[in-house]
């Protein structure tokens, strides 16, 4: 518990955490002037909680590939793959009945996080064996996941779920937090204790730092490559089965646009796109502040929901742009900054 | 002839040659209709546009960047134009278009240019941030629908022919737009500008060492300020002259090529770590995949495939040239660093 | 279905909400035209809401938004009607009438309005297909995307008119279905291979408002005019020049301000208790005599569709 | 007496709270040689970049004849004489040989266009003026460390220059090499070119210089004329401390040898090489770059794999074939270059230290006790002196010689029973790299057996029992510090 505490003071001192937590009551003040009675209730932040665990899981999961210096392009095909075939499975347990007991729940869950971790398993593989550029192993395993999806199904939906899965993981617990939320924040939970308490924690941020210290130092980089894309492909496994109770139905294309959308989080939660930098409760607050926007300007009938990417690049460039002073105000030497912010973006050396 | 050979043989353009040969004989025997001259005027037509985006996108990589705002930025700036346009009743040719497209492109560069060279930030955030703002400004701010009637001097230009192809079997024709001279001419414009200007070598020389180049007295700041300001434009007229072959406007469909248009200039070897590639080889790579994406129909890919066919082609290909270099850097003893002597 | 007066609220307190499947393109823009109109005319408070891209999951979050909101009724046109099945039926469940358009399948509304029944769309539009190609040569149909519901049951409904219809026409087998992409320049790609390796390709049915004239343009430029033929949606004056010129003969349509205006008349109703049986008048062009569709207590199939031709096509004023 | 091409007067720098330079001044005259020493972090690379107009210095005047300023461009440094020859040779390995060399002096002249031919002959004309033979197309990264500093030299030569500066130009040079650039630099002074250069190396510096100004801390600490100091007294005004190289005699040698090594060979890198390394031994291994020392030394950590012969670990022959194999059988390797191979500098310096124990302050499942980690941290801390407020800060806050310790707790941490260093105290000051040597010799009177590859001869004469050399991949020569001299080694290198 003092740990904990000392966690989150230290990462409240992270400039960029504190950056998200100003905007985030800024904007709080704002809809509790001009909306208040529209934004402020609990259904409305239960609609919230509800939404952001789908696509929050894939930005977790592409947080990991970012702090290893990488990049995971393929999270939503993974999510739709896996929901497609759990939504398959779940039709053939179900049978004609329809009828499924907690137990096969369970069962199904786990058949589609197998799924994410086989897909993440071969992203890694491409990665740290083949050596594909990340951004494009990714991307091109993206068009493969969503082309096998579109086999699967034939490019059409896949419905007509027993209700029961749905009700209960898009349900609520006591009527009153979502159930999408706890998934999300047992996901949260486990990360962060597997970033900040275990080695392979500390692997990975050395990774992402120096890959071939790292080597030098012994440690397996392939091993904890593949680990993490592994674990990205789960985190994208369980966002899928939550689609997959969301709309009770599945897809080749739902969620099309939550790549870019995630990859924006991550980077405005401060992570860095170079790798061995980023935490946790930066991603999960950059998710907060994405979601309280957009639902936010959903309260305007005014003002048309175009602007919401306008709003969403603005603050990234604007936290972008302050971080450029306070850094240029604490040491005027720009030119070993240069070195650094020289840009090996998404790229592993090989060797 | 042997050391050409060898050469050769270390060359990614070499490979990339290898594999649009091939492609195009699997093709010529899956529909019989590859080497036919109206088939390949229909490829060379369908290269113009994702072939200026790759030029803008290769110089961009070659100076250690990654640009993903390039299809954001043309389609605000076509749409711009052409709505000032039609709104206007605009009844000219197209030099008024073109200036006032490169005008909106070189702004809208230029605003990257200063978020990356002023302030130091890395080009994928920035980009990433941008292309979120200009599609927010395009479809929030003008409010931008599908235009379906352009200026008649911009679709007269668009539909302009400098030959016609004719396949004597089918009797198919092909138009080679006059568009195409627009490529070849950005083409030359960004060869002559990366191999005999400093300027050029400038490029080069931040994306292998942006310290050294400043230290040796390049202008980094200018270099990289002009070079977003450069694409801006490219991207801009690449987005005008699709307006112009469609005859109309869509502000959307543009937006999702950044990925395949970068996928084609790192095939074609362009290193994504900077400083390395050739325009050839850039050329090669956007070929292979244009190739690839408008043939999957002549190739017998059913339509559920494609997606899967798409897919496996890029990660094979990357795996390929991934491997090929990693085992040429084994070979060199890179890893090591050996010197050789 | 619906309980008489659902709201409790004066109706100047009333919010109805158009969710379009997106806002950009002219077809909603066209929709909106029609919310925008009813709302003058009737001086309710109604407005049309729309995602900024097309996508399932979007539509389903903004619905969900609106549903926090509390707003009254929601009248939604689905990207895919099965995602929107558990949001929808919150909706309900939260006393919201839901009202929906090119949404039959679903179960979670009060009502759905059909401008036509897709499957005799689709029959419709071969009908154009077949005049123009002398009801005889080989065929395929193009689609947005595989994934999209609404045109693959047009063009399901397209192929099994013309087995039944015209035997002198062949589905092309190799290629049954080619994707646009909803992207015009798509569509022309994808044409110019069809033509080019299927030679006795004679016509290829379009579905998305992007093909026709996709296709068009590849028939105009492979020197296929008169030989190769389309149809498909497509709204009047994007389309004017491209039938005026001859290459499509005629493409088909409803106008989609008035289905939008229909859906707003018909929240009203639901809203103030009113009985909705047969032969309902909304008071909007088109939608003055709805039936239910035989065998549902919810789908309401109108008198719909429009076909443009060259001659009519300065006509419709949108 | 000769006129002086620089002056710089009471500069003062500071870089986010650290004082770099405290208002120093320094004058160079025409072709003279004149050496800049200094511990690690004393602000000699600063002042440099000041010079040249990397940096803007916040108070100060840089001077050129009678020319005053208080800030300049790089490129206005260039137009006035001043050339500068980086630690990291500030080339463009993406680039050919021809225009590293041609870019200084086309972009001087403000050219805005590429004239191959010019630029060849600007770079036949360059490389003419050391009789440096290279292809002129050749990417400049493919090239030989040396060959890279050779160009940069080449380069600084162009332009009239008259001042050259070199930052620790001898640091990935052997001594050949070192003899030529030396015989360069005095062919440089008869033009009439000055030379500033920078080095840790005393030898190199009694034999080159003529005027030395040392710095400490930032301030000015001695100048004067290199034929007035000693050893001794040099060493005394970098550092304030006073030392005496003992040479090391083994104490606690055992009986079986820990690590031998039979016949191993390695196609196109070393071939044949035998030798056996006992606990409390160190042994040198020294040879010329690309002798294949290093493949050796990375052979013996699992990360090249020998082609045939063994490898005995306590008289087991081991397969290492991952640097996770050579450590679980004891072997600690520590890097040629410690920037990009040993250390994640913007990591915390603890975790530096632990990250190759990471299983030994775990649990089987991999959770980190943090007790013991932090106890771990705190004890290499103080048993090395890493001078650092805190260990939670970034290890890149850590000047050179510190830095090179944390790569040594790394390893130290580690129950090792053999450790092979690299290159240990490149680019290290005098007053740390007595330090290290210290702690080396410790350790190997602790029972374990090390091996120190390097080029710096005193280094290897000073601190090993047993010194081999390498010549093409051969093993040329095994001495013992009593038969072996200067002289000697490099006979059997070259
Ligand atoms: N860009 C910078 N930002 C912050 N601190 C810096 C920067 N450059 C140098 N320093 C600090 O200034 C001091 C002087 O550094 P400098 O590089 O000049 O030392 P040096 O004498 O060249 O050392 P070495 O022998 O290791 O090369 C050090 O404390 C260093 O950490
Ligand atoms: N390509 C390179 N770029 C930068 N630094 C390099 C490069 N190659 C080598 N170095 C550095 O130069 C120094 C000498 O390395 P090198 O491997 O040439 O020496 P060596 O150990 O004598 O050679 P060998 O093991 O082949 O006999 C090291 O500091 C190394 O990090
Ligand atoms: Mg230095
Ligand atoms: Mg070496």
């Amino acid at each position: 518990m003092k740990l904990q505490i000392k966690n989150i003071s230290t990462a409240i001192k992270d400039i960029h955490i504190k950056r998200l937590l100003v905007i985030m009551v800024l904007w709080m003040i704002f809809m509790g002037i001009f909306r208040f009675d529209k934004f402020y209730t609990l259904i409305n932040f239960q609609t919230m909680a509800a939404q952001f665990p789908e696509f929050g899981l894939m930005a977790l999961g592409i947080m990991l590939c970012m702090i290893s210096g990488g990049i995971d392009l393929s999270v939503v095909g993974v999510a739709n793959f896996v929901a497609i075939a759990s939504g398959q499975l779940l039709k053939i347990i179900a049978g004609g009945a329809g009828e499924l007991n907690g137990f096969e729940i369970l069962l199904v869950m786990l058949f589609g996080m197998a799924i994410g971790l086989a897909a993440g398993f071969f992203n890694g593989i491409l990665v740290s064996k083949v050596k594909i550029p990340p951004i494009l192993a990714t991307l091109g395993s993206y068009e493969l996941f969503r082309g096998i999806a579109i086999i699967l199904t034939g490019g059409k939906a896949v419905s007509g779920l027993p209700i029961k899965y749905a009700e209960t993981i898009a349900g609520k617990l006591f009527g009153l937090i979502p159930v999408q939320l706890l998934f999300f924040a047992a996901v949260v939970l486990i990360l962060s204790y597997l970033l900040n308490r275990t080695t392979y924690g500390i692997k990975l941020y050395m990774l992402g730092t120096n890959a071939t210290a790292a080597m030098f130092s012994g440690h397996r980089t392939e091993r904890v490559l593949i680990q993490t894309y592994a674990l990205s492909g789960i985190c994208a496994a369980l966002g899928g089965l939550i689609m997959l109770a969301n709309y009770n139905s599945a897809r080749a294309d739902y969620g099309a646009v939550y790549t870019l959308q995630c990859v924006l989080i991550v980077v405005l939660g401060g992570v860095n796109p170079m790798g061995g930098k980023g935490r946790i409760s930066g991603t999960v607050l950059a998710i907060c502040v994405l979601q309280m926007l957009s639902s936010g300007i959903n309260r305007f009938p005014e003002i048309s929901s175009f602007y919401i990417p306008l709003f969403w690049g603005g603050v990234l460039l604007l936290v972008m742009v302050l971080n450029y002073y306070r850094e240029n105000k604490q040491s005027q030497g720009g030119h070993k900054k240069a070195v650094i912010s020289k840009y090996r973006i998404w790229v592993r050396k090989s060797g | 002839m042997n050391r050409i050979m060898k050469n050769l043989m270390q060359r990614n353009e070499f490979y990339i040659s290898i594999a649009i040969v091939a492609l195009s004989i699997a093709i010529q025997l899956r529909s019989g209709q590859f080497f036919t001259s109206n088939n390949i005027v229909d490829l060379l037509s369908a290269l113009i546009v994702p072939g200026l985006f790759a030029l803008g996108a290769f110089m961009v990589i070659v100076s250690g960047g990654v640009d993903v705002s390039f299809p954001a930025l043309a389609s605000l700036s076509m749409y711009a134009t052409t709505r000032i346009l039609v709104d206007t009743n605009y009844q000219g040719g197209i030099l008024l278009p073109i200036v006032m497209s490169l005008c909106f492109g070189a702004i809208l560069g230029a605003v990257n240019g200063v978020l990356i060279a002023t302030f130091k930030l890395p080009p994928l955030i920035v980009t990433l941030g941008t292309s979120s703002v200009f599609k927010g400004i395009m479809q929030g701010v003008l409010n931008a629908v599908q235009i379906t009637v352009i200026p008649p001097g911009m679709s007269s230009f668009g539909t302009a022919a400098l030959f016609i192809a004719t396949n004597p079997q089918s009797g198919l024709t092909s138009r080679m737009p006059v568009a195409f001279l627009a490529l070849v001419i950005v083409l030359l414009i960004v060869y002559f500008v990366l191999q005999h200007t400093m300027y050029g070598r400038g490029l080069y020389a931040i994306g292998g060492n942006e310290v050294s180049a400043y230290r040796a007295g390049f202008n980094v700041w200018l270099i990289k300020f002009l070079l977003y300001v450069g694409v801006g434009m490219i991207s801009s007229l690449a987005g005008l002259i699709r307006v112009c072959m469609m005859t109309q406007a869509h502000p959307t469909n543009m937006l999702g090529m950044e990925m395949m248009v970068i996928a084609g200039v790192v095939l074609g070897g362009t290193a994504i770590t900077g400083g390395s590639g050739t325009l050839t080889g850039c050329m090669l790579g956007t070929i292979l995949l244009v190739m690839v994406e408008n043939s999957l129909i002549l190739l017998g890919v059913p339509t559920f495939w494609q997606g899967f066919f798409l897919g496996v082609f890029i990660i094979v290909g990357m795996g390929i040239s991934a491997l090929q270099v990693s085992r040429a850097i084994k070979a060199r003893g890179a890893l090591t660093r050996r010197v050789q002597q | 279905s619906s309980p008489a007066g659902k709201s409790k609220k004066s109706e100047s307190e009333w919010e109805i909400v158009v969710v379009p499947k997106d806002a950009s393109n002219p077809w909603f823009i066209r929709m909106e035209v029609g919310v925008k109109e009813f709302a003058k005319e009737t001086g309710l408070n109604v407005y049309q809401k729309g995602t900024p891209e097309i996508d399932a999951t979007l539509q389903s979050q903004l619905i969900q938004d609106l549903i926090a909101a509390k707003v009254d009724a929601i009248c939604v046109v689905p990207v895919d009607p099965g995602s929107l099945e558990p949001v929808l039926k919150q909706a309900r469940d939260a006393g919201i009438v839901v009202i929906a358009h090119e949404g039959a399948s679903l179960k979670n509304v009060d009502y759905d309005i059909e401008a036509f029944n897709n499957e005799q769309y689709g029959a419709f539009i071969m009908d154009n297909l077949a005049e123009a190609m002398g009801e005889e040569g080989l065929y395929t149909t193009m689609v947005a995307h595989v994934t999209n519901a609404s045109h693959n049951e047009w063009a399901d409904g397209g192929v099994k008119h013309q087995k039944e219809k015209y035997p002198n026409m062949k589905l092309l087998e190799e290629e049954p279905r080619v994707e646009s992409e909803d992207n015009g320049d798509v569509a022309y790609q994808k044409a110019k291979e069809l033509f080019k390796k299927y030679p006795d390709l004679k016509g290829i049915m379009g579905t998305s408002s992007y093909d026709a004239p996709g296709i068009a343009r590849a028939i105009q430029e492979l020197g296929l005019v008169g030989k190769a033929f389309t149809s498909g949606t497509g709204m009047p004056a994007a389309n004017a020049e491209l039938l005026k010129s001859g290459i499509v003969k005629s493409l088909t349509l409803w106008d989609p301000a008035l289905a939008g205006k229909a859906m707003c008349a018909l929240a009203v109703k639901v809203l103030r208790g009113e009985e909705i049986k047969d032969h309902l008048d909304l008071s909007v062009e088109g939608y003055t005599d709805l039936t239910f569709k035989e065998g549902s207590t919810t789908v309401l199939e109108g008198k719909g569709w429009i076909v443009i031709t060259a001659e009519n096509v300065d006509s419709f004023g949108f | 007496m000769a006129q002086s091409v620089l002056k710089v007067v009471d500069i003062k720098k500071s870089f986010a709270g650290v004082q770099a330079l405290k208002g120093v001044s320094l004058e160079i005259k025409a072709g003279e040689i004149h050496c800049l020493a200094g511990e690690n972090g004393s602000g000699k690379s600063t002042l440099i970049k000041i010079i040249s107009g990397v940096y803007t210095p916040d108070e100060g005047q840089i001077i050129f004849g009678d020319k005053v300023y208080s800030k300049i461009t790089p490129i206005e440094a260039i137009r006035n004489g001043i050339q500068v020859i980086y630690q990291d040779f500030s080339i463009f390995p993406n680039l050919s040989v021809m225009e590293n060399l041609a870019f200084n002096e086309e972009l001087a002249n403000k050219r805005k266009l590429v004239n191959r031919k010019r630029m060849k002959k600007i770079a036949q004309e360059a490389l003419a003026k050391i009789n440096f033979d290279v292809d002129l197309n050749a990417k400049v990264g493919s090239l030989s460390v040396a060959s890279k500093q050779l160009i940069a030299i080449c380069r600084a030569l162009m332009l009239n220059a008259r001042l050259i500066i070199m930052d620790e130009p001898t640091t990935a040079l052997t001594r050949k090499e070192v003899n030529a650039l030396f015989n360069i630099i005095l062919d440089l002074k008869k033009q009439g070119i000055a030379t500033l250069f920078v080095s840790h190396k005393l030898d190199e510096v009694f034999e080159i210089s003529e005027r030395f100004t040392i710095l400490r801390n930032g301030e000015k600490a001695a100048e004067g004329f290199t034929s007035e100091l000693d050893n001794k007294k040099f060493t005394y005004y970098m550092t304030g401390r006073e030392f005496e190289d003992k040479p090391f005699v083994p104490t606690n040698v055992s009986e079986d040898p820990v690590l031998s090594v039979e016949n191993l060979s390695m196609n196109g890198f070393y071939e044949n090489v035998n030798f056996s390394l006992h606990r409390g031994e160190i042994l040198g291994i020294t040879g010329l770059l690309g002798s294949g020392r290093t493949e050796l030394a990375l052979s013996l950590f699992g990360i090249m794999q020998a082609d045939t012969g063994t490898i005995k670990i306590d008289g087991e022959p081991v397969k290492l074939d991952s640097p996770e194999t050579a450590i679980n059988h004891g072997i600690g390797y520590v890097p040629e270059d410690r920037l990009t191979e040993g250390l994640f500098l913007p990591q915390s310096i603890g975790d530096n230290i632990i990250v190759s124990e990471l299983d030994k302050l775990s649990s089987r499942l991999g959770i980190i006790d943090r007790d013991k980690k932090k106890e771990e941290i705190r004890q290499w801390v103080d048993k090395l002196s890493i001078a650092t407020p805190n260990p939670d800060n970034a290890c890149s806050t850590l000047s050179g010689g510190n830095q090179q310790r944390v790569v040594l707790a790394k390893w130290l941490s580690r129950d090792l029973k053999v450790l092979v260093l690299n290159g240990p105290t490149m680019g290290v000051d005098i007053g740390s790299k007595h330090d290290i040597h210290q702690i080396l010799r410790r350790l190997a009177e602790q029972g374990l057996g090390i091996i120190i590859i390097s080029d710096d001869i005193p280094e290897i004469l000073t601190n090993c029992s047993k010194i081999l050399i390498m010549r093409n991949g051969r093993i040329s020569a095994a001495l013992t510090p009593d038969e072996a001299d200067t002289q000697v080694l490099a006979r059997y290198m070259m």
